[in-house]
């Protein structure tokens, strides 16, 4: 695998220029609320974090603790009832291309481009890249998630697991400054998802964008994120933020199952909801 | 670009308190919240053109033609005192009504048919490209022939136009319904009418909302149109037939006043029936915004 | 000055101007002035949308029967001041029908439904009116608008001569009832020179006080073009049958066609001819608010030299 | 229900070989073939449905309101003969097409002002709540007004026509796309007409293929209608001045014929234009079936 | 957690009578196919297996190798162009509630039922419940998968995995002969998922369903399936049979370490297409 191991990114000292120090985001106080007819639903209360340039920042947490939309806000698609998300200092007012986002629904793709359109629409659209240099990088990326037969399909034509490797595909050939993904890899087969983290740390190593990860995986948090940060179950609250860096790839020992306990005392000591008490009384 | 190296920051564990009583929702700004009323911003709206209307009359000063808004509305306030206009828009609303029924129901039995057979699908396609373009008079000597001169041929140009635009909308709805959805529903042994009715009905709603708002547009101006011919039999007309007999007699603000009664009734149908519908369907369960 | 646009109906009641326009008799009248005139040919169905073409500036001259032409001439008094320019031949309506029981305007029930082509306020429905108030007295004048449709004459006599239908009596003009008299179960009740006590105008032309005023040229050739039409036509009734086939592209029998402008009842002349009592009893019923002293009131003063009624 | 077990049994690995040439697919049999042609199944329907015009045709006998369909076909194949058919439709179809585009024109503006704006919704509702109902007659005296009698109003009345369905449909259609493509299109930086154009429009492309079809057809009614009244200046009238002409002069089977051709080139567009845009897009993309 | 453990299942020996022994669902030599305007591409090629009654059959393949065709084909709502679908020796004609569906996506529930009602209308539609108990069993089975709280929200009020939870809780309900899951756990975080594998587990001790499920989780295939297919990569064909019936909830040791590693061997030995040339050369 690639340079980069455990050992260099342990190695690390703040060298870098005072600029380099303030955070490229910050989640400061941030309340994220959804308004129905009936009621108010709050998703997270009061989530406060800061990603610096080129984290791996993972958010871990209960289904329906508000990791979704907390990703959809700092995409700028949902503005916080409270507190306020920074990007380099300034308020994110709405998306930018800036901040790509695979989403976690596979409807992500517009139905009417092929494979490789949808690849390389995005970096046309939003003047990355010429349109015969983004076919070329559609071409290559669609090779890295192997789907370099299906690039003239359409989205629906696909399995639900080949959406979401076109949707990551797409994510990649923009190497955005902020790439936020939520939960890009579920609908994937261990030896894919396994290639996929490949794929995502290679690319980072070149480039070194900044990254917001959702996943329910602890072992794929540990290994892809460089710091965790765990939430409470709904509404989502801060609950620790845990440095990861040293884990990578081959990470396997000791050390790495002391850290999935870790997480997972983590975030489950406290159980959402007691299991039902006549969960007990049903047997056959 | 040489590696860029994040900071190695320390680690924190904080237990999660119970969750503190929710703050007050901010109040927004009045201005805010005034703006927010659709009413208000639509009332505006209808302001804004009556001023329009009452310029343009007075600057093209051709009352027989094109009367001003206050004269309009000074004939409206007459035609609905004496009671007569209330009694013509009854007259109208009462066949509207019935041709638009026929016609809905008409629509539905046609899609039925189109969504559960290749034959059906194929008559769908080829009876509404070859009727839907034909003007009602075309279908008037017709209607003649079978119904007579009475409400039978009103509410037969009225299906005519209601019909063929809902079929073709709530068809298209139907044809887009997501895949896994049709799956779901046929997976709890759904089938025939009971699968339109609970899945693809449903499932469709914004398109066949749509289809009754434009067949409810296409009935008013059908009826108009031809009331100017039906209307008047045994001497009951409605507003089609007053406004064609005070065009051929030249008393334009009554015309125009007849006009306007079919506008507010649309707006009201509008903004009470189909708004409401669309509030309590496809708004509320997130399949429009 | 030097243009203007011409809007007639369809039939063969707008002879006169057929003859004008297959002769070129307007640019001629205009040369003879020194003047080249512009002719613009419109056909529109309907009195209602020839008044509003004239109204909105559309068009300067156009033609409809005698009374759409009162009601505008009494809407737009001491505004646009619409006024006729010339009668377009003495016509008569018949009123016929398939029942076999209608012999008189007395025996026409709550079942027959009458077909005229606009309900109430047309030239069939005054004309109408007018006898209805005869018979039955002024109160009642609207005892057959609420059996009447509003049925195109097309329509009506397709609806007469087939039978079967509620409508079985119309109150006809040329050719529709000599075609619909062919058939031998329609008869014919009561002709509007009955009614009017004569031969009567049909059609009138009627411009603008306005058009009038600023092409004191044009109107002229125009009004003189339209009284040679009138004596080409009763010179060579056999060569009008033809240039009206030829105008109207008609695919009529020449044979009918001749018939109809043959018969003595059609008198296609420039000059009205009792008009003024559609002037006078509308105006008893209410429905002009002005009274008219007499034809010339309402006629341009070109046509005061004519003789008329 | 006494605990029940599977019975367990024996494991297997196998190697997977290369995968063996495909089987030749099996041919259908020629009937189902024939059968999947649409043409074939329409030409039929069309078959159908001439036969029980004829038969209804000679039952009635009363070919002053119903000429047969022989009768029709055989003046609708003298009018084309001459080239008096052709000659009008092509007149009718040159206004027909203009008003059409500038109605599809103005319903893109309108839809477009409507997503990017509050106040552009509330317009586009109240305009369309107010306009749709009003049949064109009511248009006609403003349209001589501003546009003169000739091809201005025939444009104005078609427009009338196009817009207010178009736009209604083109909405709904903006209304239902998905949020997450919503978002995916805004993530691209994509915003204004670009949004519009690149996500909303694709997204939305059967209702507006559905409102197109109803715009298409209702245009042809305002035409025919409207030439009925503004008839021929110049001498040029369309196919509705010849059906008007010929019934004047009671050929009701060149009446008949005038509204076959209608139906001829509604069927001709329907199965050429709209089946392939349908073709070509939405269901390509599996949006529709 | 319940009486079932690795014992009892373990000591079951044929007792069954002869009727028992024919499997309830037989698949067999199917090939699959999708038609596209361009192109025939084949799903899954002469794929065949059997499963017993009350066996809980996995299924486990690489992305895209037609996983999802196969469970739809078992629904009924595909038919093979090839081979033959059996279910009680008939052959599979189409749908119905016999054969109840967990898709993939995230959109088979109809947006315009609240979640209590998504999960009653199955019940109700099929005939299996009146309109009240239907109600009530939903009211159960959402306690279940702890969405009792979200009973009155609409679908698209939910975050992906209350979606999937809200589906898996409508199977549930209904008790379904045969119970057809495509990847149900996927957008779960751990906890949630090991409380719906026990819930699953638990409603099988009680009722003896048979479930085909679909995973990409060899961990969760050994703890649910009692048999396991695996299938080779796109097209899919059977590469292996495995019993799997001796672990459980509670496995951990060795032998099931070793069970993971067999599972993953026969998965991925050959992979799908090569890792591209030049992943090499791409380090910073
Ligand atoms: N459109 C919406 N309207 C109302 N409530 C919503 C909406 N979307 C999400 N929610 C609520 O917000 C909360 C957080 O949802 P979110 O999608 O962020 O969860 P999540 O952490 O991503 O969960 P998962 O892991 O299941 O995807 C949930 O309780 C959900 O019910
Ligand atoms: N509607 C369709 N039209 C054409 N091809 C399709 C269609 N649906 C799926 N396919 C193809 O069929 C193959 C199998 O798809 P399927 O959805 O069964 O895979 P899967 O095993 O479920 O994958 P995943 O684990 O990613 O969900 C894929 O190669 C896919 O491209
Ligand atoms: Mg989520
Ligand atoms: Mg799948």
């Amino acid at each position: 695998m690639p340079s980069r191991g455990a050992e260099t990114v342990a190695t690390v000292t703040p060298l870098h220029p005072p600029r380099e120090a303030a955070p490229l985001l910050e989640v400061d106080g941030v309340s994220l609320e959804y308004r129905t007819p009936d009621r108010l639903v709050r998703a997270t209360h009061q989530v406060s974090f800061e990603v610096h340039r080129a984290e791996r920042f993972v958010l871990l947490g209960a289904s329906g603790c508000g990791k979704s939309t907390l990703l959809k806000a700092i995409g700028g698609f949902l503005s916080p009832v409270e507190g306020e998300i920074r990007l380099d200092g300034r308020p994110v007012r709405g998306p930018g291309p800036d901040r790509l986002v695979v989403f976690q629904e596979f409807d992500q793709l517009p139905p009417w481009k092929t494979v490789r359109d949808n690849v390389a629409f995005p970096l046309v659209a939003s003047g990355t890249a010429a349109r015969r240099e983004a076919r070329e990088r559609a071409a290559h990326w669609l090779d890295k998630v192997g789907l370099a037969r299906f690039a003239d399909a359409y989205p629906h034509q696909l399995s639900g697991g080949m959406k979401q490797r076109v949707a990551i595909a797409r994510a990649l050939a923009m190497q955005p400054r902020v790439l936020l993904m939520d939960e890009p890899f579920a609908a994937l087969d261990a030896l894919t998802r396994r290639r996929m983290q490949e794929e995502l740390l290679a690319l980072w190593d070149e480039v070194r964008f900044t990254l917001v990860f959702v996943t329910h995986g602890i072992e794929e948090a540990l290994v892809v994120g460089s710091r965790i940060g765990v939430l409470s179950p709904h509404p989502g609250r801060m609950r620790a933020e845990i440095n990861s860096h040293e884990f990578g790839l081959a990470s396997e020992g000791a050390a790495f199952q002391a850290a999935i306990r870790r997480v997972h005392g983590l975030l489950f000591d406290q159980a959402i909801e007691p299991v039902p008490a006549d969960a007990a009384r049903r047997t056959a | 670009m040489s590696a860029l190296n994040p900071p190695i920051r320390p680690e924190y564990e904080i237990a999660v308190a119970a969750l503190p009583e929710r703050a007050a929702a901010r109040p927004l700004p009045w201005r805010t919240r005034l703006w927010q009323q659709p009413g208000l911003r639509r009332g505006l709206i209808l302001v804004l053109l009556a001023l329009a209307w009452e310029v343009l009359a007075r600057w093209q000063a051709n009352d027989l033609l094109l009367p001003t808004f206050l004269q309009t509305a000074r004939a409206l306030g007459e035609g609905l005192a004496s009671g007569e206009l209330v009694e013509k828009a009854r007259i109208s609303l009462l066949v509207l009504l019935q041709g638009y029924l026929a016609g809905v129901l008409a629509a539905f039995v046609l899609t039925a048919l189109a969504v559960s057979s290749q034959v059906g699908r194929d008559l769908l396609a080829t009876l509404t490209a070859m009727f839907n373009p034909l003007p009602a008079i075309a279908l008037l000597p017709l209607a003649l022939l079978w119904f007579g001169l009475g409400r039978g041929s009103l509410v037969f140009v009225l299906v005519h136009s209601v019909l063929w635009p809902l079929a073709l909308n709530t068809y298209a709805g139907f044809q887009g319904v997501p895949e896994t959805l049709r799956m779901a529903g046929r997976n709890y042994g759904l089938r025939g009418l009971r699968y339109v009715l609970q899945i693809l009905v449903p499932a469709a709603l914004p398109a066949i909302v749509s289809g009754l708002k434009i067949g409810w547009a296409f009935a008013w101006r059908t009826l108009i149109a031809a009331e100017l011919v039906f209307g008047a039999s045994s001497g009951k007309g409605g507003l089609g037939w007053y406004i064609f007999q005070n065009r051929n007699e030249l008393f334009t603000d009554r015309v125009f006043a007849g006009l306007a009664l079919v506008i507010v009734i649309g707006l009201a149908v509008e903004g009470v029936v189909f708004q409401t519908l669309e509030r309590v369907t496809v708004r509320r369960w997130g399949m429009q915004r | 000055e030097g243009r203007i646009s011409i809007a007639q109906q369809f039939g063969i009641g707008y002879l006169i101007l057929d003859v004008v326009q297959d002769q070129k008799l307007i640019e001629k009248h205009g040369r003879a002035q020194g003047l080249d005139i512009q002719v613009e040919w419109s056909q529109i169905s309907g009195a209602t949308a020839m008044n509003e073409a004239l109204l909105a500036g559309s068009l300067d001259v156009v033609s409809a029967g005698v009374p759409p032409m009162l009601t505008l001439w009494d809407r737009t008094r001491g505004r646009q001041n619409v006024k006729a320019v010339a009668a377009l031949g003495s016509l008569p309506n018949y009123l016929i029908t398939n029942n076999p029981k209608v012999r008189t305007l007395k025996d026409l029930g709550e079942k027959d439904r009458i077909a005229v082509p606009a309900a109430g306020t047309g030239f069939q429905s005054r004309t109408l009116q007018i006898e209805t108030a005869r018979v039955f007295g002024r109160d009642d004048f609207k005892r057959f608008d609420t059996i009447s449709v509003s049925l195109p004459h097309p329509e009506a006599t397709a609806a007469l001569v087939a039978g079967g239908s509620e409508i079985n009596t119309h109150f006809s003009s040329a050719p529709f009832y000599y075609q619909a008299l062919e058939n031998p179960r329609v008869h014919k009740v009561l002709s509007s020179y009955d009614i009017l006590g004569g031969p009567a105008t049909f059609n009138v032309l009627y411009t603008t006080q306005k058009f009038h005023d600023e092409n004191p040229k044009t109107y002229k050739a125009f009004y003189a073009a339209l009284l040679e039409a009138a004596q080409v036509i009763r010179a060579d009734r056999q060569k009008a049958a033809d240039v009206f086939i030829r105008v109207q592209k008609s695919r009529l029998s020449r044979e009918l066609v001749r018939r109809i402008i043959e018969d003595p009842e059609n008198d296609f002349t420039a000059s009205p001819h009792r008009t003024f009592v559609y002037a006078d009893e509308l105006h008893k019923l209410g429905v002009l608010k002005n009274r008219a002293g007499s034809w010339k009131d309402y006629f341009f003063e070109e046509a005061h030299a004519q003789p008329g009624s």
